[in-house]
């Protein structure tokens, strides 16, 4: 119990460290690998908390996704290395403040109510596994689904945008030079 | 048996949709179009009078499913309140498209515009169901903003906005009285006929009820304070308009204070009457005066009919404050027909003053004079129904006026000082007459047409039935007596 | 067919066919008169014994139109019939050069048919409906000549002050039904309780509207602009003794002092207008001073609680009254006006007529065996029988008096001077109506004696010596002063008071016409401010939102945009009425605009902006949301 | 599962359409893509019809078979057909037209699925489907105001559900189940609750664009083509606001859900049209009017639960508004896009000018027109729920409303040359339907309450 | 109620925190995107531990994480698509050079 707790903590501390990490640096590369390291931290927390399908789950998809964002950055900053010291940040202040106070609710929400008694046990790694199946493909059944076609829309609009559009109707050029 | 309550209701429309698809008709097609139709819904209002009223409760019911999870239905129907105005609105219409045949600049979309008109204003005192009323009060004054918009004089614009606005505004507070009249109500329905009944509302709900309808149907009517877009409207609009904005527009305003407020909410009624009461007697004495100031023609007769409606109201609200059934049929036979006989004798004074207009284009009463030697016919028919406006008995005002100020002074004997307005209504008039029609006839006026075959016959049924409600008023008390003898509030 | 409407339909279809044939009217128009008056005859001939059924039209709910035949009534109608057959027959001859005849004969027969209505009315509905239509025909008839400004005021003027004063009529016909719970005027007779004094007073006024009690005499005098049979006939036994039949009729049910009230108006009427009169410089004019005066002397009556006397009065001034009118219209046509000036010595020339003005005149100052002398001997002694006698026997003795002197002062005037004239047209017709009617002037009092038995109404208890005496000394001496002392003498320093027609403050006019005005025009500029407030209203809500704007800005631009507000309210205010057709809808309309001009400033196109508002939009949405379920 | 299965056989088809009209993209065919999208979704509104009646849920209780979801299918799926045949105008000839009919129907599909969910999942990847199909839609042209207000869009999005799924993680850990019907049993944890569902609120606030979640709107609007503009003034708004109202109905009374609905009401009205007030661009006050029209309805959900007259009067308006919001873009794109553009359109093209006149005093509400009963029953709603004051701001709103609109009625019938952009036959079309739509659902308002 | 299920939530709070504040203060596009992960990152670790300290045998808690992995994943997908197309556009992905649209 107070291994899981500790584990929880350090991870949890870890997550948070690189999470302020990613808007304290003047280089987006470096943004992304602190977002990967705050993601895997997330990951390992799930772990501790025995969770290992997600955490598995976690960690590989967020090592693919920052990598993906890392060479975005690249593309779309004029300085890619992070060398300078430019701001990229506004309303720092009020930002500031919003995000504190967001936490500061959520902290109230989670210590003020009563969540009632606590687990102790739960299911091993290969249950968790089989019961995550069945769900999946019984009651959650079409919220999977729904998943899938959202993938697929998100696919195409993915490639709708990025792709340039050639020829439209000549109304659109109009805008266009408005 | 023929559905007449509805043939008549939606033969105009029917007119109307007609001239809107023929493909490129001629303004002679038009017109001839709109006069047949108004003239058959003349017909179907005849039959509907000779079918009568039963006294209790409304008669003619026609009812046809509509939207029944809610209670509302298409259902039509007429009492003796309602009877004489829709009689009255055919005669109307019917003259106004006989007099506006001669129009060329639009015809199609006008005439349109006028006959949808006459399906909202018929649909206004047949209907017998809260949405249906709504809706059909609500129509005719989309169809009423377009005519002023455009076919009006100079400022048309400004004043229809005008009017458009502080109606739509005056009127949704109805909107809010039928809701919590159809929430109130046990078992929950838009029938009038219950809510009439068993009036829905007690209490501090009856009387926010009331108090919304009076703003609707103070703006309508139009009392004071509340009138100060009529004399703007009525100066704009096209002739036709004004006499169809008077002579039924504003009934909507006096029909909806009996039908509504009187009959649905008859015990908030009762204790808030006093103080409608003072309404209408400021806005009968202060249209009088105001209109005694007046120098043009039309403004003057559009304060005369604030000075009218004044009595309406006058006149329903004695009929709430009385608790003798003697004393409240008499102020309602009054009220009901001091509307039908205005809307006959103001909607000839606005004819008239459209003629005079159009053939001077100016209205202001200084520049004419002697006109009554120019133009014998227009002269004498104003004069017929300037004194037929003054209350002069043998003329239609005056049963309407006697019975209501008889019933005021059996109610509350302070508000007949009301009376003083028929004093100050024949100074006025008699102001405009000697101005306008007696004295020396001016030169500028000599070559000046007198009325031309269709401008009679637009008049003439009017001043015809003027009379014959003058000499005769039994004709139409005896359809109002019926029923208002028989209302139990 | 009931017999009573033998007197109202003849005329009224007289009327109408004249009005639609547009040709013989005047045939048309005796032709029913003539009929009305063999009709009215009838009608006297059967009540002479019993009491007629009352005839019931269709009328108001509840209240149906009655007319009712009694003895009293028919006389009146017969009076009324006969009045105006002599004198549309002079009419004939009158307006035989007038253009416009088939309206005048229309109009006549109207106004007769309608006054037979009055008389012969039943019910108070229609005794208001018949008593406001002859004030119609009266307008019509008085501004015959429309062209001519004063025929149009005078009939403006003579609607407007008979209309103002029924006011009184209305009221009072309100509180009888609503005391005795019908309209008919029998059943509020019989009910034996009388009317409020309130009511009775309201009946006054409405009298003395019509029959031209002093303060409100002044129309009649103007209303001589219209023809001269229509004066005849608005005199004698039409409009203006609508009024004296009216308090006739109602009689029975004044309380003592509303008795007083109408004796005193009469008393004070009837030597006002003869002061008038006979300080007047145009014959017609006098005449119509003199019907007030006269007028007066039945309200006195009346007053005194002796209507029969009154009633009495009533009918030889009816005779005597019209052709005195006639024969003054004849002088008009010879002499073409009637101002004294020219009127000098036209008795000579005019034998005929000048022979029935005399009569008639002499018949007014009450010399016997005249009908003036048994009438006005009926008033006196009904004065002298009354609580009041105290103010009324004075009043009318000077009324007496006055009265033969203003006739002395015509008849002299008539007779001195040269006698040249111009051919007058239809002379004939002229002459018959003229005596046709002087000798019922002359003769009627004869008939006195049978007409108080038939009518059967209480009769002055004390008509001695003493009332003949003195009613004969003041006819008498009034007669002597008339014609030897010059008028000037005679009324001294009121004499030009009294040729402005004794007018007090101004007269009506200035008291009340003036007034009304005033408060029309406050009406209508009230109206123009109105929109003026509404606009700034408007226009304030327009600054204020302004005013808001420099407020986000830097807060002392705020301080002073209020100041400009202010400042701008006060412009608007003041230049509100050239700009007063934008109404308080426009006005607000450009408030709200000016309010979604600082609505859209929220929506910069920073998304960061946007996001930070939604932000706050959620905190406060939480906060509110917290601190309700914790203060649970 | 198989009964399951035919209860959402409407919405297969949908995807089965979608999927079609891809592949018919694939092989560069637009015109079949086209016909296979509109027949697709007809197909689907019919197989909806069949469904009338129905209550009850599928796949343990996570998706919703009710009136409201019923309705949400036979009102999005024609409106998708409208605005798709509007979109047509825009897009012909251009490279991927296919797509954009696709796009427009899984986003359609990510309605519907917000429409019934009975699942917080649902929730989220319903916003999240009509969210990521509309952001390449409105990013389509390629130019840099569609750019740009993509890529607000897509900001304002991408935060707001953030929040919205942050929120629902306590609703989870308070009930211990995804299941919106499972809210009930949570009310000893109220702090928990509130927090998830003013998460919610931001979240489909946002999407149906109520003030203050609606800065994304008008920018989006702008920037996107006019029928994609019109598309999101009508589809993911009714299908956020159905979801709203599925939230609500098992959400317990005592969070002051309601409370919270007529605050965002009054704001949502009272800002869209003030905001309207002062546009000149059509579409951004038409955008500014249907942040209005979105208050409107939420009078219809605080009823919810005490109102019988609530579920009826949201759907009554839903038809009415998809109606007359889409004929009202569909003739603006006929017209042009600034208020001088309409100057003497009623003169010059009548009958263009009456439809136009019709949407907009729909809009406003003026009997019998759709708008009128719709308004009319949500205002019965509100007072029948206690909410008497707020339908007097609501009506006194409605004044506001008469003077937005009335600025492009008027000018329309004053004198001048209406400029005329690209008329096409399909605008006329759907001008037609949604002006008989308007009508009939005034008129036949009986067929939309259940 | 555990330390541990405390330790989690605090941990899940200040993440979203912090995604907060990224969200509202950068200027970048992929920035903003990075914010937005972590928020969701905050969510997750609030059902995974709800999920294993609360309610052990819902395991439609362990579907909410995938759900919410799968919006990770496709925002950011079409996140980028976004930024590719505006930076064609534009040449920027800079929130406060996008400002034409307002009003």
């Amino acid at each position: 119990m107070y291994a899981q707790a500790f584990f929880v903590a350090v991870f949890g501390l870890a997550a948070i460290g690189f999470g302020v990490v990613v808007f304290r640096t003047s280089s987006m590369v470096r943004s992304a690998l602190a977002l990967l390291f705050s993601q895997t931290a997330v990951g390992c927390m799930f772990l501790a908390m025995q969770t290992e399908f997600l955490g598995v789950l976690q960690i590989m998809m967020m090592a693919t996704e920052m990598s993906i964002m890392a060479i975005f950055m690249v593309m779309f900053m004029m300085d890619p290395g992070g060398l300078g010291g430019m701001d990229m940040s506004h309303q720092k202040r009020f930002s500031i403040g919003a995000g504190v106070s967001a936490a500061v609710v959520a902290i109230a929400v989670a210590l003020l109510s009563d969540w009632g008694p606590a687990a102790e046990q739960v299911a091993d790694a290969e249950a968790q596994t089989r019961e995550l199946g069945m769900e999946l493909l019984g009651r959650s059944m079409m919220i999977f689904e729904t998943a899938g076609i959202t993938i697929l829309t998100a696919m195409i609009a993915a490639t709708a945008v990025a792709i340039p559009v050639k020829n439209l109707a000549s109304k659109d050029d109009k805008e266009a030079s408005e | 048996m023929l559905p007449l309550v509805s043939l008549t209701l939606f033969l105009p429309l029917v007119g109307a949709v007609l001239i809107l698809c023929l493909p490129k008709p001629t303004a002679r097609t038009v017109h001839g179009i709109a006069i047949v139709s108004a003239a058959l819904t003349l017909v179907g209002a005849l039959a509907m009078w000779l079918q009568g009223v039963s006294g209790d409760g409304f008669s003619q019911v026609e009812e046809l499913e509509w939207m029944p999870a809610i209670g509302a239905a298409y259902r039509v129907g007429v009492d003796g309140i309602s009877l004489p105005l829709v009689l009255l609105s055919a005669v109307l219409f019917l003259v106004s498209f006989i007099y506006t045949s001669s129009l060329r600049d639009r015809p199609r979309a006008y005439v349109a515009l006028i006959l949808l008109l006459e399906t909202t204003a018929i649909g206004t005192f047949t209907a017998l169901d809260g949405i249906l009323f709504y809706v059909f009060f609500e129509v005719s004054l989309v169809s009423m903003y377009f005519m002023i918009a455009g076919w009006g004089h100079e400022d048309r614009q400004r004043a229809a906005l005008m009017f458009f606005i502080y109606t739509l505004l005056g009127s949704l507070p109805l909107l809010l009285a039928i809701l919590g009249l159809y929430l109130g109500s046990p078992d929950p329905t838009f029938d009038m006929r219950a809510w009439i009944a068993n009036p829905p509302l007690e209490g501090a709900a009856a009387m926010w009820a009331l108090i919304a309808m009076l703003i609707t149907f103070a703006v309508k009517i139009p009392a004071i304070p509340l009138h100060t877009w009529l004399p703007a409207a009525h100066v704009q609009a096209p002739t036709v308009g004004s006499v169809i904005l008077a002579g039924i527009m504003l009934k909507f305003g006096t029909y909806g204070l009996v039908r509504f407020a009187l009959q649905m909410t008859p015990e908030a009624f009762r204790e808030a009457g006093i103080v409608v009461l003072v309404f209408g007697v400021v806005s009968a004495i202060y249209g009088a005066f105001a209109a005694l100031a007046q120098t043009d023609l039309k403004r003057l007769v559009a304060y005369t009919s604030v000075n009218h409606m004044g009595y309406v109201i006058v006149g329903v609200s004695a009929a709430a404050l009385t608790l003798d059934p003697a004393v409240r049929a008499t102020a309602l036979d009054g009220a009901v027909l001091q509307m039908f006989s205005h809307g006959l004798v103001t909607g000839a004074l606005f004819f008239l003053v459209g003629m005079i207009q159009e053939r001077a284009h100016t209205r202001e009463m200084g520049e004419f004079g002697g006109l009554l030697k120019t133009v014998p016919l227009l002269g004498w028919s104003f004069v017929l129904a300037a004194f037929a406006s003054l209350g002069l008995p043998g003329l239609a005002h005056f049963p309407a006026e006697f019975q209501i100020f008889l019933a005021t002074l059996g109610t509350t004997p302070i508000a007949v000082v009301v009376i003083l307005g028929i004093a100050i209504i024949a100074g006025t008039f008699l102001k405009a007459l000697r101005e306008t029609f007696l004295g020396e006839p001016r030169d500028r006026w000599n070559k000046m047409p007198d009325l031309s075959p269709r401008e009679i016959l637009a008049v003439a049924p009017l001043l015809v039935l003027t009379v014959a409600t003058g000499v005769a008023p039994s004709w139409v008390l005896d359809v109002i007596h019926r029923t208002t003898s028989a209302l139990v509030l | 067919m009931n017999a009573v409407l033998l007197p109202i339909l003849p005329p009224l279809i007289a009327a109408l066919a004249a009005l639609i044939l547009r040709r013989g009217g005047a045939a048309l128009a005796l032709a029913g008169v003539a009929l009305s008056l063999a009709g009215s005859l009838w009608l006297l001939a059967g009540v002479v014994d019993g009491q007629a059924q009352p005839l019931i039209l269709p009328g108001l709910p509840d209240m149906p139109l009655r007319l009712v035949a009694g003895p009293m009534t028919a006389l009146l109608s017969v009076a009324v019939a006969t009045v105006g057959t002599f004198v549309l027959i002079y009419a004939v001859g009158y307006m035989k050069r007038e253009s416009g005849q088939a309206r005048f004969y229309a109009v006549m027969s109207l106004f007769l048919a309608t006054m037979q209505a009055l008389v012969l009315a039943g019910d108070w509905i229609l005794l208001l409906a018949a008593w406001e239509l002859i004030g119609l025909c009266s307008y019509l008839l008085i501004g015959f000549w429309f062209q001519r400004p004063e025929a149009a005021n005078a009939a403006s003027r003579a609607f407007l002050y008979t209309r103002s004063a029924d006011l009184g009529l209305y009221v009072a016909v309100f509180m009888l039904i609503g005391s005795a719970g019908t309209s008919e005027i029998a059943a509020s007779l019989d009910a034996g309780v009388s009317a409020s004094t309130a009511a009775g007073l309201l009946l006054l006024l409405a009298a003395m509207g019509k029959s031209a009690q002093v303060p409100l005499q002044d129309w009649l005098m103007r209303a001589m602009a219209g023809p001269t049979p229509v004066s005849a006939l608005l005199h004698s036994a039409t409009l203006v003794a609508a009024g004296a039949i009216l308090l006739i009729r109602s009689a029975p049910l004044l309380t003592p002092e509303a008795l007083f009230a109408v004796g005193l108006v009469g008393g004070i009427t009837t030597v006002a207008a003869g002061v008038i009169a006979l300080a007047e410089r145009d014959l017609k004019r006098l005449l119509a001073a003199s019907t007030a005066s006269q007028y007066g002397l039945m309200l006195i009556a009346v007053g005194a609680g002796v209507p029969l006397a009154a009633l009495l009065h009533l009918l030889a001034h009816a005779a005597i009254k019209s052709s005195l009118f006639l024969a003054a219209g004849d002088f008009q046509h010879a002499r073409e006006g009637t101002g004294f000036d020219q009127l000098k010595g036209v008795g000579r020339a005019r034998p005929w007529a000048f022979a029935g003005f005399a009569l008639a005149a002499l018949a007014l100052a009450g010399i016997p065996p005249l009908s003036g002398f048994f009438s006005k001997d009926a008033v006196i002694a009904a004065a002298l029988s009354a609580p009041g006698a105290v103010w009324l026997v004075p009043l009318a003795l000077a009324g007496t008096l006055l009265t033969g002197a203003y006739m002395a002062r015509a008849l002299r005037l008539l007779w001195r001077g040269s006698g040249d004239t111009r051919p007058v047209a239809g002379t004939g017709w002229m002459r018959a109506g003229i005596w046709g009617l002087a000798i019922p002037a002359a003769g009627l009092g004869l008939a006195f004696g049978p007409l108080e038995t038939m009518l059967d109404l209480p009769a002055p208890e004390t008509a001695g010596m003493g009332a003949i005496l003195s009613g004969l000394v003041a006819a008498l001496g009034g007669l002597a002063l008339g014609w030897l002392v010059p008028v000037k003498r005679l009324l001294g320093p009121a004499h030009q008071w009294a040729e402005s027609g004794l007018v007090v403050a101004g007269g009506l006019t200035a008291c009340i016409g003036r007034p009304a005005m005033a408060v029309a025009r406050r009406c209508d500029r009230l109206e123009d401010h109105l929109y003026a407030a509404a606009l700034g209203v408007g226009h304030a809500a327009v600054n204020l939102a302004r005013g808001g704007e420099r407020l986000e800005q830097r807060l002392y631009l705020a301080v002073l945009g209020v100041g400009r507000a202010n400042l701008a309210v006060g412009r608007w205010v003041r230049g509100g009425d050239e700009r007063g057709i934008d109404g308080l809808i426009f006005a607000l309309v450009a408030g709200v605009r000016a309010l979604g001009a600082r609505a859209r400033t929220l929506q910069s196109g920073l998304i960061h902006h946007s996001l930070a508002i939604s932000a706050v939009a959620t905190a406060v949405l939480l906060a509110i949301l917290f601190s309700a379920s914790l203060s649970f | 599962m198989g009964r399951d299965l035919a209860l959402i056989i409407p919405e297969i088809a949908v995807l089965l359409t979608a999927v079609g009209a891809l592949i018919a993209e694939m092989l560069r065919r637009p015109r079949i893509s086209l016909i296979i999208a509109v027949i697709g979704l007809v197909v689907g509104t019919g197989l909806t019809l069949r469904l009338l009646g129905t209550d009850t849920t599928v796949f343990g209780g996570s998706f919703r078979i009710d009136t409201l979801s019923i309705w949400a299918k036979l009102i999005l799926l024609p409106a998708t057909v409208l605005a798709m045949l509007l979109a047509r105008v825009d897009v012909r000839g251009s490279a991927r037209e296919g797509t954009v009919y696709s796009l427009l129907i899984f986003s359609t599909l990510g309605a519907l699925v917000l429409a019934g969910a009975g699942d917080t999942m649902f929730l989220v990847l319903g916003t999240l489907l009509t969210g990521l199909a509309t952001f390449a839609l409105v990013a389509y042209p390629d130019t840099d105001p569609a750019t740009e207000a993509a890529m607000k869009f897509f900001v304002f999005a991408s935060v707001t559900t953030a929040i919205m799924i942050f929120g629902l993680s306590y609703w989870f850990g308070a009930s211990g189940s995804t299941l919106i019907a499972d809210l009930p049993a949570m009310d000893t944890m109220p702090l928990a609750v509130i927090l998830g569902f003013v998460a919610v609120v931001v979240g489909l606030g946002y999407k149906a664009s109520l003030v203050p979640f609606h800065f994304w709107a008008p920018d989006a609007y702008e920037g996107a083509p006019l029928s994609i503009a019109a598309y999101l003034s009508v589809v993911p708004k009714i299908g956020a606001l159905f979801a709203l109202t599925q939230v609500v109905r098992d959400l317990p009374p005592e969070t002051g859900w309601a409370a919270v609905m007529a605050g965002l009401a009054v704001l949502s009205m009272t800002y869209g049209y003030l905001a309207a007030l002062v546009q000149d661009n059509i579409v951004r006050l038409l955008a500014y009017s249907s942040i209005a029209q979105s208050g409107y309805f939420l009078l219809g959900i605080l009823a919810v639960g005490s109102s019988e007259l609530a579920l009826p009067s949201i759907i009554l308006f839903a038809a009415a508004y998809a109606a007359m919001n889409l004929g009202a873009f569909a003739a603006a794109a006929t017209t042009g896009r600034t208020l001088s553009d309409f100057e003497g359109l009623g003169r010059t093209r009548p009958l263009m000018g009456i439809a136009m006149v019709i949407f907009l005093l729909s809009l406003v509400g003026i009997p019998p027109l759709a708008g009128f009963v719709g308004k009319f029953m949500l205002f019965g709603a509100a007072i029948d729920a206690q909410f008497t004051w707020l339908a007097v701001v609501a009506i006194v709103n409605s004044v506001l409303s008469l003077a937005v609109y009335l600025r492009i009625i008027v000018p329309m019938y004053r004198a001048g040359e209406s400029a005329s952009a690209a008329t096409d036959p399909w605008h006329g079309i759907v001008v037609i339907t949604a002006f008989a739509a308007t009508l009939i659902i005034g008129l036949a308002a009986q067929l939309f309450i259940v | 109620m555990t330390v541990v299920l405390i330790v989690a939530l605090l941990t899940g709070a200040i993440l979203f925190g912090i995604g907060i504040y990224g969200a509202l203060s950068q200027t970048n596009l992929v920035m903003i995107m990075m914010g937005v992960e972590l928020m969701l990152a905050g969510a997750m670790v609030n059902l995974v531990a709800f999920w294993r300290f609360l309610h052990p045998e819902a395991y439609s808690g362990q579907m909410f994480v995938l759900v919410v992995m799968t919006v990770m994943a496709l925002e950011m997908a079409v996140g980028f698509g976004v930024a590719i197309a505006r930076f064609r556009a534009k040449g920027s992905v800079e929130m406060e050079e996008a400002e034409d649209l307002k009003g």
